[in-house]
């Protein structure tokens, strides 16, 4: 179970700005969601891989691996990579 | 006296190393002109290269002959696209960001259109640098111009000229039928921001531009490439990655990455402008073709006009605020140049628009436009100094219509521990509101500003700061010295804060630390010296590996002293066990003559953003009959978490905020109707010499980052955020003219002061 | 850069020689502040390059009360702001050619150079028209002497003919009650272009109350440096004050043709002449009072 | 068509052939192998290159090596002298006035010039002196301090 913040750009598809989701990992939140909302997964990943535009925000943790484990009062974020000078 | 540590934030001085200020490890070689840069390198045998560039913004490329060069005696090889494998779309993170490598390859050399003036189109090797400039121009390419577009406007519109015609836009919303310019649109959302706006009291609303600036760096992009008959491909280049130099070469050559050496060589500066290749896959192919060492030095023209500056922008902000100057709602609309191909910067840009601010409700839309300039880049905070001109100028717009001081109105909504940023995650503990007390207090801010055309300003700034990944090995030696073997290039005393922090761990002394940055085939991978990561990051991978010495020391002295390792304690690197005593050194000689080597490794990828605030401070005056603006005093607070080596940490600080300071000034490229870039000089594009700044004062504000064992948060790139906003803040207070595009040069001003006398 | 030959003649009469008999692809060094980087970048193109640096006569220096100033064609701007005397007695020069580059420049480039380049912005010549010099120019032909505000034609050309060859600059000896003075703008203090600049010279009446003489000159606001003739008469038998210079510098203004470019625009341009001639003829009052 | 010069570099006699294109600052670097002295713009707007020509600094860009015949050079390889680092040097660590130092040479040969030329110059007088001289790292601050410490410590002084 997790808190996931739906990026405002597929709000359309939940109808909601924030869900929680069943789910160990953030893979396996992702993979709920898609049975919740379809067509939501693959506007977030690309080769079953999170899409290489995008990393996540799991509570302060920033990183792109969908094996992150959550619990319950985890925040998932969906954020564009970022790169520094 | 130029640095002040805030006392209510300065952390205990327990440390022996850190927060001292050792003479770098390099410093000799830097002074004296032994130090090796690329261009000091002379391989064996070596040729040298020159490119082809395209004359034109925007042109297909009809044909190109290279038989006249190729029949001049000394002319060795040619290179065009053809040279180099069909590139695959894919997108690859590059830990800094992303990179289509099919982009890249055709950035590197033009495939079927040239994108912008400057762009490269092919290249030659010759026996000599001059001949290989004459059969550069005895290439014949035949080009078919075609309509060019310069700004983010005009290329966002339906009939702007496209440059890419399958260019569909990015986005996590429905994508368009209709390929665009527009790369990638981004979006964040935060409360509801029609009700935030309607709880307002002041609500301010303005359009602001941004010229296109590039990096700056003294050293031109130079590389050193050998293919040898092996097949086995060595390059020496400038870069502020090896690994990913090598990782991008691997794609762009399609060859597996352990076939490839990369030589970093000291690098005369980057600033997220030495992290993509140009130069490197052409020398590579020319060594290959020729069978000899090429080497490849661009000229500043090249350099200005064919790598990575960072982008013009285009952007609309508005914030609302009540009576007692409590922020409701934002709004921003960003639009950023990509150049010639997608994946500019406006991620970052989009995220940091707000992120100062504690804002209830906000809406953000990011647009990353490609249009007929050269692919943009990272420069030091990339995106958030356009973003951070914008929203501080409103800030202290309403600062000013609410009559509130503009440092206690920043107070009232700065963002800190527990404040969820309007792209989604929470802050932990951050320094904001500690810079912000801390100008309060500075003798600055105490001293009132008299005379007239003077005025002062304040601005704040943020940058993220990354962890990424690093390796370090550590080698014991006989006489009790460690050498510390690392891959982070050195471009500003890194060697020496990440040897303090491994000095640090063990009780030692810096000097004691022997630190060496090697190649990619000498220590594990690590990610680019940027993102203000590599004390921070590198410096963590130093400081595990000291911990794992430390283990192999206990063990070596269990075994001199005949005593179980439980027996044996460390503290302050002395080692006591059986009621024997030796210090780090003298235990390193016993431990030398009867164990086993000791190595200590540290790898480390920290996951976490370490999040730097800012706050500058400035005067200036304005000469109202030129519109030249003089600075006369500069204060620059930032919270470092932990300086290592103070006076490096001030260094950034003070380097960050003079390219602030010309970013806002007179920096800009400057462009004719041909699409050609007309300051192509460190004459005409105007970064500031000495006699052009004052000192600048600098306040190190320490609120330890929890993720760090010293408390390091990286002080690199946030500097350089603050000031055009800061500036432009204090030209109003100066003149009564609010500015909303950058460079605010001297033209610039003295026509907005005229239109404001004349009531234009 | 093609590569070219090299001739350091130590005779003016051997450098003449070798001027007109080679091609118009002959260049003269004298400083090489600007002919080298204009080689470098394919804007001129040489075969023969001749270093005039060992030719005596143009290294000649010399100041004298009833001559004036003798100044050898590659005399260096630093020779000339390193002597106190010349610095003292002709400071609108000295200003003009302390600020010409920075130090690294200055060991080098030359006011024969800087007037031979003719670059519309160069910031020795304005000083030149102002103090009246006069070039001296040796060639085939013989010697002929020339106002400076007659030398430069066009950007980068001159009246110099196939064979001929910048000698000296002559500056006429100053009476006490001169003054003079340059300033040109530039969006940093130092290392750029001047998007306009003025000289301003005057001679003062004993009261020093009146201007008695006044030559104004502009620079990078034509095709040329300029002599503005009519601020300059205007300014006889006028009473010094700030309304004076102030309309002297609308005067100056009327023969400012300027262009837009990236160093300014035309309006910009125009109205700098107008702020440099009342700064500089300010300065110039003040000094010839001292 | 090369060209033989005789000049004297850093006290020794030193001869060399060069094309008469070739730069003093190619020739130093790459025929010489002094590479001390950096190339940063290639046409006198950086320093970067800078060194001691008959007793003036110079950009070595902007000079013909064939214009050494018979001159009198200092490269920053000189400046320290018998294993000891000049005062300016030494000063330049100690306060960190350098970064990348890429731009260190040329700042320390116009550095030293200036404290010859000018034992104790005021703040302005550094800037002013330096002015041909460009980094982009340090915003001058410890370079301009590193210029005044060491015009207490240098023996002009």
């Amino acid at each position: 179970m997790a808190i996931v913040f739906i990026p405002s750009q597929l709000q359309k598809l939940t109808g909601t700005a924030q869900v929680e989701v069943e789910g160990d990992t953030v893979r396996a939140v992702v993979e709920q969601m898609e049975k919740q909302f379809p067509g939501i997964q693959q506007r977030l990943f690309e080769d079953d891989q999170l899409s290489p535009t995008l990393q996540l925000s799991v509570d302060h943790v920033m990183t792109r691996a969908l094996s992150t484990s959550v619990t319950p009062s985890t925040e998932i974020h969906f954020l564009p990579v970022i790169g520094g000078g | 006296m130029s640095t002040e540590v805030a006392p209510d934030t300065q952390t205990p001085a327990t440390y022996k190393v850190i927060g001292t200020r050792p003479v770098r490890h390099d410093g000799a070689d830097k002074v004296t002109g032994k130090a090796v840069y690329t261009d000091d390198l002379h391989v064996p045998n070596m040729v040298f290269g020159a490119f082809v560039r395209s004359p034109h913004a925007h042109a297909r490329i009809v044909s190109i002959d290279t038989s006249d060069a190729e029949k001049m005696p000394g002319v060795l090889a040619t290179c065009t696209s053809a040279d180099l494998p069909d590139p695959w779309d894919k997108v690859d993170n590059l830990g800094e960001g992303c990179v289509n490598y099919a982009h890249l390859s055709g950035n590197v050399l033009a495939r079927n259109k040239a994108l912008y003036k400057g762009h490269a189109v092919a290249a030659v090797a010759a026996t000599d640098s001059y001949l290989a400039q004459e059969a550069a121009r005895r290439i014949r390419v035949e080009f078919e111009p075609l309509p060019a577009t310069m700004c983010v406007q005009d290329a966002m519109r339906n009939d702007a000229p496209l440059l890419h015609d399958e260019l569909i836009t990015h986005t996590l919303d429905d994508k368009p039928a209709r390929p665009s310019n527009i790369a990638s649109h981004i979006q964040f959302e935060k409360g509801n921001v029609d009700e935030g706006f309607a709880a307002a009291d002041v609500v301010i609303e303005r359009e602001f531009k941004t010229a296109t600036v590039h990096q700056g760096y003294i050293e031109p992009h130079v590389s050193v490439a050998l293919w040898n008959e092996d097949g086995r491909l060595k390059i020496w280049t400038a870069t502020q990655g090896s690994f990913v130099v090598r990782q991008q070469m691997a794609e762009l050559l399609k060859m597996p990455v352990s076939q490839i050496t990369i030589v970093p060589c000291e690098i005369g500066g980057g600033f997220g402008g030495k992290i993509s290749v140009y130069e490197q896959p052409v020398a590579a192919v020319l060594s290959r073709k020729c069978g000899r060492p090429v080497k490849i030095m661009m000229q500043r023209d090249e350099v200005f006009e064919a790598t990575g500056p960072t982008p013009a922008s285009f952007m609309r902000v508005k914030l609302g605020a009540t009576k007692d100057g409590k922020l409701t709602a934002g709004k921003a609309w960003l639009a950023f140049d990509a150049g010639a191909f997608p994946g500019g910067v406006i991620g970052p840009g989009a995220m940091c628009v707000f992120s100062c601010y504690d804002l209830p409700h906000a809406t953000v839309d990011g647009f990353d436009v490609v249009l007929n300039k050269p692919k943009t880049q990272a420069y030091r905070a990339p995106g958030s100094t356009h973003v951070a001109f914008a929203t501080e100028c409103v800030i202290d717009e309403l600062a000013e219509r609410l009559k509130i001081d503009p440092i206690e109105f920043r107070l009232n909504n700065a963002a800190k521990e527990g404040t969820r940023r309007v792209d989604g995650p929470v802050y932990p503990r951050v320094g904001l509101v500690e810079c912000l007390q801390a100008i309060q207090e500075s003798d600055h801010w105490k001293t009132p500003l008299t005379g007239p055309n003077r005025g002062r300003g304040v601005a704040c700034g943020f940058w993220f700061n990354c962890g990424l990944k690093s390796s370090v090995t550590a080698n014991v030696n006989a006489d009790g010295t460690v050498t510390l073997v690392e891959g982070s290039t050195d471009i500003g005393g890194t060697r020496t804060s990440i040897a303090m922090q491994l000095a640090e761990t063990l009780g030692i002394t810096a000097e004691d630390v022997i630190p060496q940055v090697v190649d990619t085939d000498s220590v594990g991978f690590t990610d680019v010296t940027g993102g203000s990561r590599t004390t921070f990051a590198t410096g963590l991978a130093a400081h595990e590996a000291a911990l794992d010495i430390q283990k192999q020391m206990v063990e070596q002295a269990a075994q001199i002293w005949e005593c179980s390792p439980d027996e044996v304690t460390v503290a302050d690197g002395v080692y006591q066990g059986n009621g024997k005593s030796l210090s780090f050194k003298a235990l390193a000689v016993e431990a030398d003559k009867v164990g086993i080597p000791i190595v200590g490794r540290g790898v480390v990828d920290p996951q976490c953003s370490t999040n730097a605030f800012a706050v500058n401070l400035v005067d200036v005056e304005v000469d109202p009959e030129t519109g030249k603006v003089t600075i006369l005093r500069f204060t620059v607070c930032q919270d470092a978490g932990k300086a290592i080596h103070p006076s490096y940490v001030e260094g950034q600080m003070q380097g960050g905020s003079a390219q602030g300071i010309g970013w806002a000034l007179n920096e800009e490229y400057f462009y004719g109707d041909d699409g050609h870039m007309r300051n192509a000089s460190f004459l005409d594009y105007r970064m500031p010499t000495c006699y052009d700044l004052p000192m600048i004062d600098t306040i190190i504000v320490e609120v330890a980052n929890p993720d760090h064992p010293y408390g390091v948060r990286g002080v690199g790139e946030v500097p350089i955020v603050p000031p055009p906003p800061a500036i432009a803040n204090a030209i109003y207070r100066a003149t009564g003219v609010r500015f909303f595009e950058l460079p605010m040069s001297p033209p610039t001003v003295w026509n907005a002061i005229k239109g404001q006398t004349t009531g234009e | 850069m093609i590569d070219f030959e090299y001739a350091a003649p130590t005779q003016l009469d051997e450098a003449i020689r070798l001027l007109a008999a080679a091609g118009d692809g002959t260049r003269i060094l004298a400083g090489g502040t600007d002919i080298i980087v204009q080689l470098r970048e394919g804007l001129r193109s040489a075969d023969l390059v001749v270093d005039i640096k060992k030719i005596s006569e143009l290294t000649q220096l010399k100041l004298s009360g009833d001559k004036g100033l003798h100044l050898g064609a590659s005399v260096s701007c630093r020779r000339i702001y390193d002597d106190q005397n010349i610095a003292a007695s002709y400071p609108g020069l000295a200003d003009a050619v302390r600020i010409i580059g920075g130090w690294q420049i200055q060991s080098r480039a030359s006011v024969g150079g800087n007037l031979c380049n003719s670059s519309p912005a160069a910031d020795a010549i304005p000083p030149l028209i102002a103090y009246s010099a006069t070039a001296h120019i040796a060639g085939p032909g013989g010697k002929r002497m020339v106002p400076v505000e007659e030398f430069c034609t066009a950007p980068g050309h001159n009246i110099l003919q196939q064979g001929e060859l910048l000698v000296a600059l002559t500056l006429p000896p100053q009476p006490s009650n001169a003054g003079s003075a340059y300033q040109r703008f530039i969006p940093r203090n130092e290392m750029d272009i001047a998007v306009a600049g003025a000289a301003s010279w005057v001679q003062l009446d004993q009261s020093g109350e009146r201007i008695e003489q006044a030559r104004i000159a502009l620079s990078a606001v034509a095709p040329t440096p300029v002599f503005a003739v009519d601020a300059s008469e205007w300014l006889k038998g006028q009473v010094v004050s700030e309304e004076v210079f102030a309309e002297a510098g609308e005067l100056a203004k009327r023969v400012a043709s300027p262009i837009d470019d990236m160093r300014g625009t035309a309006e910009y341009r125009t109205h700098l002449v107008g702020v440099l001639t009342k700064r500089t003829l300010a300065t110039a009052c003040q000094r010839a009072r001292k | 068509m090369k060209t033989h010069v005789t000049t004297t570099i850093n006290g020794a006699t030193v001869e060399f052939l060069c094309q008469p294109r070739q730069s003093l600052l190619a020739v130093l670097r790459d025929e010489l192998s002094l590479t001390g002295c950096k190339e940063g713009c290639n046409n006198g707007n950086c320093g970067a290159c800078t060194v001691m020509l008959d007793g003036l600094p110079v950009d070595s860009c902007l000079v013909l090596a064939v214009e050494a015949e018979g001159a009198e050079i200092e490269t920053v390889e000189g400046i320290a002298e018998q294993g000891h680092l000049h005062p300016l040097q030494q000063c330049f660590l100690e306060g960190a006035a350098l970064q990348c130092g890429i731009c260190t040479p040329g700042f320390l040969v116009t550095a030293k010039a200036l404290l010859e030329k000018n034992p104790q110059p005021s703040e302005q007088e550094i800037r002013f002196g330096l002015a041909g001289n460009l980094c982009r790292c340090t915003g001058y601050d410890k370079i301009v301090r590193a210029v005044q410490a060491a015009s207490q410590a240098s023996p002009e002084s």
